[in-house]
Formats: structure tokens, C-alpha cells, sequence
């Protein structure tokens, strides 16, 4: 990787890096579940924006890369307040600039296997914005609040 | 490295009634594994194939693309498939990908093997 | 951290970084966690790597950078072939380089609060060692075996 | 966002006897909170006080602290301590740092409690 002239990313609250193999799905979905909940998420929440991270990632791995194991794929997530708290979660790679226009959901009224993943991602989180990164690669920066507006505010810590 | 996780899956063979119990997450490590164990299990199979999840907390869309193509080579050699015992978080995968009306899908294993109904 | 004459580490399997605020602590156990069990290491094993660097982190927070909320931790988790496959993490800050002398663990027979962090990290992993980092800050590398030696007890990496 | 995170813990006063129940991991984001309700607590109790940590999955030695110190100010106050239902886990945090000794720990709420031992 020499591109030292790409101005870094200014650090997230939490940043992850890891290769293009799904092997690494559990720990990455493990440690989001969990950020979430102390981040005060409801459970429920939590785990839906779980499988939206899960299936970016998928997506990375097998069109960004195409299957290759040895891309980089990083995750840059924070909470922002925006209209109250909100968790921003940002995915990178390194793979081609692919045309914006090629990544959409199909339709679903078709069953066949495959191509649910765009939509997961697009029905889960509030914001999805796909971009191209400078010095190459694709952006995938996706926002979904934090707060749950339940009236009852505590949550029950689990293990 | 393994780039793939194993899948363990329990499979209860009756007349006419395949049951298989797979466990553990269904995600894009270990839905390959679990693919090619369904597909060499429904060869031999004949009438019902039932899918209990009970085993599994956590399924994303390569395991909905697993159990769709089982649907479709269940349909193509005349077998009927169940699913049953899907955890909230496991249905709520279904739902959004609007499949939760394809599939036959059954709260109890007792209702999911009950050939009568 | 206007550092970029420093020759920058090569990526791990998985890289994580943080600010040094407790409230991190439960993402990363977990993500740890599921990361172990996929890498094949035994549940109580895992539970204990999980202790190990739970404590380290904890002393980084507290000692490395003095309870300042805005330093910044990152982790460095791979898996090696070394007499067998083994866990290898780094913790690495930007604090002070200590003086490796005093990191160490107390007299356990005296009862009171504190004290046991650096006892717990050596008694789980099965290398650990303290060292300074180009740049300035401290670097832990601490190692462990991912096989389960099923013969339950202690986990000394035989040969 | 906060550097703390909230420690839940259920109080049962009886006479002569405390029961709490911390419910969540304590590591050092959540001890903090758990000290401060622990000091709280047993300004005002007399006889004996049960920490019940069935509740409790996960606890590093931050929690251990809270704990020790809880223990002594226990002894000067001339209170008993028992700990009572730790998950094995938990457990095995006490045994590293040799101080499953020192605590009085229980497996049961029943045992912890009676007083008559
Ligand atoms: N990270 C990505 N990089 C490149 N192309 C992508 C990416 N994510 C999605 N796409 C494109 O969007 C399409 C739809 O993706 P998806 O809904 O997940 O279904 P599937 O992956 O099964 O095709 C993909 O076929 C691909 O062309
Ligand atoms: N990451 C670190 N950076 C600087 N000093 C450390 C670090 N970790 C441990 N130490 C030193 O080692 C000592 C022992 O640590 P520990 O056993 O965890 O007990 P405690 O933190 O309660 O003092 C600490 O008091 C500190 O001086």
C-alpha cells in the first residue's frame, strides 16, 4: 500500500481492520452488538444493524475484492450527535471504483437466491451513501440512531 | 488460516422425513459448508425436509440464499420443506427480505413434522 | 500525532484502536471472544485471553495515559505458526516509555484493593513482554496457544 | 458519550441482613458505579451483607477491587461478607488472584444467607 500522499482519516471512536475473509464476521458482528448496547442501543436495534454491517462487509468481500483474501477492509465507527445520538459506521476498501449506479437492490418480488443484500442494508439503516475513496477503493458510510425513543430508559445489561 | 468455519449439523433420517438441525451462526464463513451438506443430504431424500433452527442465533443473507436454493431443488424433485423454531432475530432476516411468505415456516418441530397437516 | 518519519507496523490479521475510555472494554471482549472461538480456541480458554487483555487495556487507561480519555489504544491480533498455532496481541499506546522495572506484579499474599492486573496477564498468557515503541509509548506483546491441548489444565505450549 | 457505564443492581434489605444483586459484567467502565452504590449501602446495614453475582457473566479485577474493599470495610464495621452463586467464570477471576480464600463465597443464595452457619 504506497499512497502516502492520501491525506489519514481523521481516527474514529473505534476503527478495525481486518482481511477480505469471512472468517472474521463473527468477531466484527461480537463487537458491534456489543459497542451498540453500551452505546445505549435497544437489543432489537443492535442486532439489525448487526446483519446491515454483516452484509456490507460480504459485499466487500465478494464484489469489492471478488473473493480475493488478501484485501484490507476497515470499519470506522462513531457516535455522532445529529439530531440526537447517532452511530455512523463507515466501510472502506481498497478494491475498484465500481460504478455507483451497479450497486442496487433487485427485485424482491423474484425469488431466487442472492441479491438481498443491498436492500437488508438500505431497509436497516436510515443512511446509506456509497462513494469512491480517494487514492481508490469504495466508501460505504451508513447512519442509524442511537437513542431508542422507548419510553422505558433503562437497559437491562446482559452477558 | 481457514477462510472457512465448519458447520455442525445434527440429521435425523425417518420414512419419508429428513430433519436437519444446524448449528451455530449461518453467515457467509460457514453458509458454504452448510450448502454442500444440504445438497448431498436431499439426493437421497424423499418426501419431507424439515430445517430446525433452533440451533442457530444468527443468520445473514448467504443463509436465506442457502434456504432458497433449497426451496428450489425441493420444489424441482417434488419434496416439501419446513422450516421451524426461528429465533426472532433469525425470522426478522426473512421478513426483510420479504421470503417470510415464501417458505413454509413452523413455530413447533411437533407442527413442522406432522405430515397429516 | 505528527509522527510520519515512523516506519508504520504491517497490518495484522485484525486491528483494532480506541480511545482510552473504559466503557470500550465489553466490544472488545466480545469481539475477542468470538474471534478465539473461531480461531478453534476452547470457551474457557477464551474467556481467560479475554481477562488478560481486558487487564491490559485497563492498565493502559489507567497507568499508560493517566485516566486521559483521549489517548488512543490499538490492538494488533494475529494468528501464528509457533510450536503449534498461537494467538499473538499487541497493546499499543502513545504514552510515556515506563521504566519496564516497575511494571510488575505485587506480593499477593497481602490482601487490599489494586495490584493485580500485571499477576493475571502473566498467569494467563505464555509470553508477555513490556517494551517501548519507536515513536515513543509502550508495546505489550503477549502470546498464547489457540489448539486446545484437550488434557485440560494448565496450556504450556509443548513442543 | 459517557466514560461510565450505569452499574443495575437490585437491593433486598432484611434484618441484620443485605442482599444485593449486581446485574451486568463489572469491568472498570461499570466498578466505578458499583463502589459508589456498594460505600452507599452499607453505611447503614448492620449483621450480615450477600453479594448475589448470579447476575454478573463477566468481572475483571477492578471488580475484584471494589470487592476487596468492600471486604474491608466490612471487617472494620464488624460486618459478615458473602459472596454467593459465582459463574464459574467469575470464579476463576477470585482463583488467580488467590483471594478465593479470603472471601467467604457460597454457592447458594440459601447458604449465603442462613445465618445459623
Ligand atoms: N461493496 C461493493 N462493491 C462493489 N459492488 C457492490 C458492492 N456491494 C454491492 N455491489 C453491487 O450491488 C449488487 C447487489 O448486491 P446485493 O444486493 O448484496 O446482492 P448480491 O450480492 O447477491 O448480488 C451486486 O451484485 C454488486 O454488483
Ligand atoms: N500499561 C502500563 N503503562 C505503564 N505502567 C504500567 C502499565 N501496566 C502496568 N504498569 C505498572 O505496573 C504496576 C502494576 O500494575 P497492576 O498489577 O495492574 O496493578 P495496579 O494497576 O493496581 O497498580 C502499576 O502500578 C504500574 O506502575
Amino acid at each position: 500500500m504506497a499512497t502516502p500522499e492520501i491525506t489519514p482519516e481523521p481516527p474514529a471512536d473505534l476503527n478495525v481492520a481486518f482481511y477480505s475473509r469471512p472468517i472474521y464476521l463473527s468477531a466484527i458482528r461480537h463487537m458491534l452488538d456489543a459497542f451498540c448496547e453500551r452505546m445505549g442501543m435497544d437489543p432489537n436495534q443492535s442486532a439489525r444493524v448487526c446483519l446491515a454491517v454483516d452484509e456490507a462487509i460480504c459485499n466487500v468481500i465478494r464484489h469489492g475484492y471478488g473473493g480475493d483474501p488478501n484485501g484490507r477492509i476497515e470499519l470506522a465507527i462513531s457516535r455522532l450527535e445529529e439530531n440526537g445520538p447517532t452511530l455512523q459506521i463507515d466501510i472502506l476498501d481498497r478494491a475498484a471504483c465500481v460504478d455507483l449506479d451497479t450497486i442496487r437492490s433487485r427485485d424482491l418480488e423474484e425469488v431466487r437466491p442472492g441479491g438481498l443484500g443491498v436492500h437488508i442494508i438500505q431497509e436497516i439503516m436510515t443512511e446509506v451513501e456509497y462513494s469512491h475513496r480517494e487514492g481508490g477503493g469504495m466508501r460505504l458510510r451508513m447512519r442509524h440512531p442511537l437513542a431508542t425513543d422507548k419510553s422505558e430508559g433503562s437497559s437491562k445489561p446482559n452477558g | 488460516m481457514d477462510e472457512q468455519a465448519p458447520m455442525t449439523m445434527a440429521v435425523d433420517r425417518q420414512d419419508n422425513l429428513l430433519i436437519v438441525r444446524p448449528e451455530g451462526d449461518i453467515d457467509l464463513a460457514s453458509s458454504p459448508g452448510l450448502r454442500a451438506q444440504l445438497r448431498e443430504l436431499i439426493a437421497s431424500a424423499s418426501g419431507r425436509i424439515v430445517v430446525d433452527l433452533e440451533g442457530v442465533p444468527y443468520m445473514d443473507s448467504s443463509g436465506v440464499a442457502t434456504l432458497v436454493e433449497l426451496l428450489q431443488s425441493c420444489r424441482r424433485d417434488q419434496l416439501e420443506l419446513v422450516l421451524c423454531r426461528l429465533s426472532e432475530r433469525v425470522l426478522s432476516v426473512f421478513q426483510i427480505a420479504r421470503l417470510d411468505g415464501v417458505f413454509t415456516i413452523s413455530e413447533s418441530l411437533e407442527s413442522a413434522t406432522d405430515t397429516n397437516t
